[in-house]
């Protein structure tokens, strides 16, 4: 589990976006919304006016009742979805609606993200999912299969799977895992190419207690030895005071709440899930 | 919610005690423009059914005429010249029909991908590519051998530029379809990190299409076996120039043996479809 | 009483009905007092199944589709529909290597369709009048008109067999391409009108009646539209006898068909 | 896992100190059989090429004869009353087409569940479901006509039964592949609460399956429109026959003419189609 | 919340195989299983020698590592994948290697199952996946859709989505649903006919805390009012100490624990995730 913490080899790039050193202090925030709204169809509004900054190396925990609209932030903030008010600025990125191509392709170059229901190719094996999880990184149909890919991509996503534990499984057909090993693959899938910044959407909601910790320690090890930035949404208050800097909690599309994770309790949380 | 429908008058029945349960409409919302549409689509259809659609009555009494052709098709032609020269017009058709739906899903495959919704890299020009799609299906297979005729001269080449056509036509449609609609999950998942179009059918859709592109690949390859024109049309014999001038002379019995040839070879093809299918999970 | 129903087969005579339906339709319903169907059918075999299911009363047909019915089924000609100038040819280009019947030696003929008077029996007939052998002289094909006539501009082909009309219709969609006949056949028996052996013999009459006598009418009727003047000066024969299409029995063997026994069940 | 490479020598690069990146194989190993498989296929393709497809030398120096084609096709007919036949002869086939598509459709779903791989209720006995939706594929128009011509006679009818039967053999294979392709998720969660097999058709199949539906059948509806053969083989008229004729007697401008009339009609049925296709999502 | 605990209206056929009152105490176990074994194709055991009896009305926990065989273990008990070994009782139905078509047609009638993955219909509204919930109780087409459901039926499933907390959003597409709500509509659809037997994998997965904590409460009255018997597997330590009358305990497809949740603590339990 060790080599994911040096700088990746698919991503050592000298003239790429990601220098393994911090970049200067006190800079401008990673990602900064600015009362970004977003309603489906003529639906209610699910984001509803949300403004945030995270810098970079921090790792934010994002808390919500079941519907508050935890996924769709996500989504929102990295231009899969268009939101419908307020701005967005993300790893340089500025926009409004939604990022244009060219944005969007920079910006998903330094991205990982871990989807609530994965979001595996059954069909392939979970080896060739995870070097799927390179494909923002230039390397063409190389990252399409993994017996396409080069040696160095392919180990890479030996290495990711190794460090989500499921090195193992690496030739099994997606459809085959289990619901741990699935999310497991979505990890590794998303760490796969050294990502500057790492949104997860309940990465351990399918994980065994012992897996869930590996993958907060995964992630602490992330941020603290090399900058990156994480963001995930948890239901598992532990994993949120224990292994995130900042809770941010969402109730409604709205921001409620957003703390330094030190010194608060699970009761003080509490308020977030009620009515 | 729960005040929802406070301000209406008490209804009895065991819904009533639960706000909500008279609100969610059991059909869709009957407005009068689709009240008037589905009444027009109504009339234009029953309509049609009266002036064109069998009465029972007809179809009873048909049967011994039916029984008469039967017999007489029955039992199929086996003399075993004829049954030779079939063989080998059969050969002949299923190589053409091979080479050319071969070539034809190669050139369908890069115009579906270029006509789906949500994939194509086209964005709003994508009805380029259906267009071009509809108009190789559209153009009769007689104009389309025409000008190949024109071009290649008469003969197998024309025909496997035929079937080329035909098959793209008709796979370009079915291709796209199944790509427009395998999951959206894995390919949100990929556009996340950055991939390129291409990227994305070639990793998360292709391996959920397969099937259904097995499905459709085989049976274009039958639909160019079985189809008995094209290859007649241009001078390439063919089994179905063969089906044909046995009906035109009236020589049922080895119209018929034609038929169970080709049945046969389609049973085939259905198994392997199947196998395939199965195979790819 | 039920509509007589007649299945029209012949191409050119459908062309004419498909323009000209509601007139011809109507003045042979004025002129026999009888309730007509007509029915423009694309395919001979099943015009000739139609019959034999006692479906249609009356075909309108050709030679080569008369001796067919005449042999399964014991039909009966009502009324012959000549066609001026309905005679056979093998038509190559002016300007091609082919000057005579005996340059087709070795080459490669288009028929248009299988078991047609005008383009398959006839041509080959020809043919054969002039001492070609069908089939070992040369190379018989059947490929549809139209993508003969291209076969032949690029020289994949010699020659082909079609009928005047058809040959004066090439001749008008390719301006630029000279054409010429090399042989043609004498002129073919006339198309006709045949009934089932257990059509209503008095209705027959009438229509045979009706095309005798208000024949001028009835064809003034089809000429209504300006595309089918090629039937101008036709005219409707009573006296047309089965006899008149031995020339056509003998243009099968030509093509090597000898009779319709499987046709008839054994 | 740890240690499956431990007795296997030592080798350079960067995957060597992580055990089992080499035990990945890359492909599917190559047993003798396939490859022999491998090789014959290849064989008979390759040799099917050489015989049948075009060479590049022959395609060129086609395009001026096929332009010259294409001058004399164009411009289209515009004689207003052949245009008001040509409309009536659409119209007619649209009404055929239509009821035709329609019943066939509705023939075809049965047979499709009762074909479909893990849906069907028969079992083993599926084939029989499969073999009959071949069997009306196989057997050609022309013989189905002549069944339907001598049952009910000439006409329209006699047309619509065709359609009937070649939508049938169409849908019920497109219908049925929908069906087995499906999401097994929904399927195995219905079963589970034990949904007989027509619960789960009906349930978590049939909505999952709608779009794919909608795309087949108005694909169907459409090869009805075009089919130029059917309608004109049992004294229907119809705008194929028109088309043929057309043809036959060398007015090719009126034959461009009945070909862009469909070609609108194709057109606007695929906009039906994406427009269904995106209400239902 | 309440009505759940009558006897379902839709189950309270009196010839029908769920007396409201207890059945005879001591009786033979609802489930057992007889050293079940299960493997994939030509892959390993992921069933070996599964022992297990489970009486009418307890709450049992099923634990274990990801891929420990929870959800085969689950899927095999009630017939959805054949046995390779052993043999299995479930609701007076004994079957070896898959149960006949009648033993299916009588077992499921009284069974509820949550899937790990859900299993919702996308398409459809969640309403009408509860409405499917009820399609072994002999509804035919009438349970195809909510459209179409006899009014008791209706209820029941509105009831049911109340139950789980989900009846604002019962005409909402399943597949617009979060993760959080989804999940709440597969439980509501098991759980509409008022099932004797309900078998749940990971129902509070996706669930916030006090969501997850609602669905606790809800299967312990299925069980104590009801005696509903109540198998679920979780992730979640308290879920199974605090709700659960026993722990059972899966580790690559052993059975390696079996004991009643009373006085075990988490300490107890972490060996079971350990290598
Ligand atoms: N495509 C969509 N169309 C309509 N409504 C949607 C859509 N996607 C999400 N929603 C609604 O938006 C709300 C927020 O959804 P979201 O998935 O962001 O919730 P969440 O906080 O992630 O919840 P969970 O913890 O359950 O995952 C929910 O009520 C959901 O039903
Ligand atoms: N269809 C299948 N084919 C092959 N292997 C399978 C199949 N289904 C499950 N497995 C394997 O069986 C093992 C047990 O899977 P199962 O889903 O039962 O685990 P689980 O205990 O439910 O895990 P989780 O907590 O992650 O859900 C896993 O290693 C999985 O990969
Ligand atoms: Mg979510
Ligand atoms: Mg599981």
């Amino acid at each position: 589990m060790t080599a994911l913490l040096k700088p990746s080899p698919l991503n050592a790039d000298p003239a790429g976006p990601t220098p393994a050193a911090p970049a200067p202090a006190a800079a401008a925030p990673l990602i900064s919304a600015e009362s970004v709204t977003k309603r489906f169809a003529d639906g209610p509004a699910v984001l509803d006016g949300v403004t945030l900054a995270i810098r970079r190396g921090e790792r934010v925990a994002l808390l919500g009742a079941n519907g508050a609209g935890k996924s769709t932030l996500l989504r929102a903030l990295v231009g899969l979805i268009p939101i419908t008010g307020g701005a967005v600025e993300i790893l340089g990125q500025r926009f409004t609606r939604q990022p244009t191509a060219r944005q969007r392709a920079t910006l998903r170059r330094r991205l990982g993200f871990v989807f609530q229901f994965h979001g595996l190719v059954g069909r392939t094996s979970a080896l060739s999912n995870v070097v799927n999880g390179a494909m923002g990184q230039g390397h063409g149909w190389r990252s399409w299969h993994q017996s396409l890919a080069p040696a160095a991509l392919r180990d890479a996503a030996l290495e990711a799977l190794e460090a989500v534990g499921l090195a193992d499984r690496a030739t099994a057909r997606a459809d085959t895992l289990s619901g741990g090993q699935s999310q497991r693959v979505a990890i590794a899938r998303a760490i796969v190419h050294g990502p500057d910044l790492l949104f997860a959407d309940e990465p351990a909601a399918s994980l065994d207690p012992a897996a869930g910790l590996d993958i907060m320690r995964l992630f602490t090890r992330l941020a603290a030895d090399q900058a990156r930035t994480l963001v995930y949404t948890t239901h598992d208050m532990r994993h949120a005071l224990e292994h995130a800097d900042r809770i941010v909690a969402l109730k409604a599309g709205r921001v409620v709440f957003d703390a330094a994770a030190t010194d608060l309790s699970e009761r003080d949380l509490e308020p977030i899930y009620r009515g | 919610m729960a005040d929802t429908t406070s301000s209406r008058p008490p209804t009895s029945g065991p819904a009533a005690s639960r706000p909500g349960a008279r609100d969610i409409a059991r059909w869709p919302r009957l407005t009068p423009l689709r009240f008037t549409l589905l009444v027009a689509a109504g009339a234009v259809l029953l309509a049609s059914i009266g002036d064109v659609a069998p009465s029972a009555d007809r179809l009873i009494g048909a049967v011994p005429r039916m029984g008469s052709l039967l017999e007489r098709m029955l039992p199929p032609e086996t003399d075993p010249a004829f049954l030779g020269r079939m063989g080998l017009r059969l050969v002949e058709t299923l190589q053409i029909a091979l080479v050319g739906t071969l070539f034809g899903i190669l050139l369908s495959f890069p115009l579906a991908w270029l006509s789906a919704a949500g994939l194509s890299p086209l964005g709003r020009l994508r009805w380029l590519a259906r267009g071009t799609v509809s108009l190789f299906r559209t153009v009769p297979d007689l104009v389309w051998a025409l000008f190949f005729v024109s071009a290649v001269g008469l003969g197998a080449i024309a025909g496997t530029l035929t079937i080329i056509v035909d098959t793209a036509g008709f796979c370009g449609r079915f291709f796209a379809e199944a790509m427009e609609d395998s999951d959206k999950r894995p390919r949100e998942a990929l556009e996340a990190v950055g991939a390129r179009k291409l990227d994305i059918l070639a990793s998360a859709v292709v391996p959920q299409c397969m099937p259904s592109f097995v499905n459709t690949s085989l049976f274009a390859l039958e639909l160019s076996v079985r189809s008995s024109v094209v290859l007649g049309i241009v001078g390439a014999g063919g089994i179905g120039q063969e089906l044909k001038s046995a009906f035109e002379l009236f020589q049922y019995p080895k119209a018929s043996a034609i038929i169970l040839a080709i049945f046969v070879i389609v049973l085939v093809m259905e198994q392997l479809t199947d196998w395939l299918r199965r195979r790819l999970g | 009483a039920d509509a007589i129903k007649i299945a029209v087969t012949d191409i050119e005579g459908l062309e004419a009905l498909q323009s000209e339906f509601g007139p011809f339709e109507a003045a042979l319903e004025k002129s026999t007092g009888l309730d007509i169907e007509l029915f423009p059918v694309g395919n001979r075999t099943a015009a000739v199944e139609a019959i034999n299911a006692g479906q249609v009363d009356l075909v309108l047909t050709g030679p080569a589709e008369y001796v067919v019915i005449k042999e399964l089924t014991d039909a009966r000609i009502v009324v012959g529909w000549q066609r001026p100038d309905y005679f056979a040819q093998v038509v190559t280009l002016a300007d091609g290597p082919i000057r005579r019947v005996q340059d087709l030696k070795g080459r490669a003929v288009a028929f248009g369709s299988v078991g047609s008077t005008s383009q398959h029996l006839g041509p080959a007939q020809a043919l054969t009048d002039l001492g070609l052998v069908y089939g070992q002289d040369y190379e018989p094909k059947i490929i549809s008109r139209n993508v003969a006539i291209e076969a032949l501009i690029r020289g994949d082909i010699a020659a082909i067999g079609m009928n005047y009309s058809h040959l004066q219709r090439a001749r008008e969609a390719y301006p630029d391409v000279a054409f010429t006949v090399v042989a043609r056949g004498r002129d073919l028996p006339n198309d006709i009108l045949v009934a089932r052996a257990d059509a209503d013999p008095a209705a027959m009459d009438k229509i045979r009646k009706a095309f005798v006598e208000n024949g001028k009418s009835l064809l003034a009727a089809v000429l209504k539209g300006e595309d089918n003047q090629k039937y101008k000066g036709g005219f409707f024969l009573a006296t047309v006898e089965d006899g008149d299409y031995d020339y056509v029995r003998s243009m099968y063997t030509t093509i090597g068909v000898d009779g319709f026994k499987n046709f008839v069940g054994n």
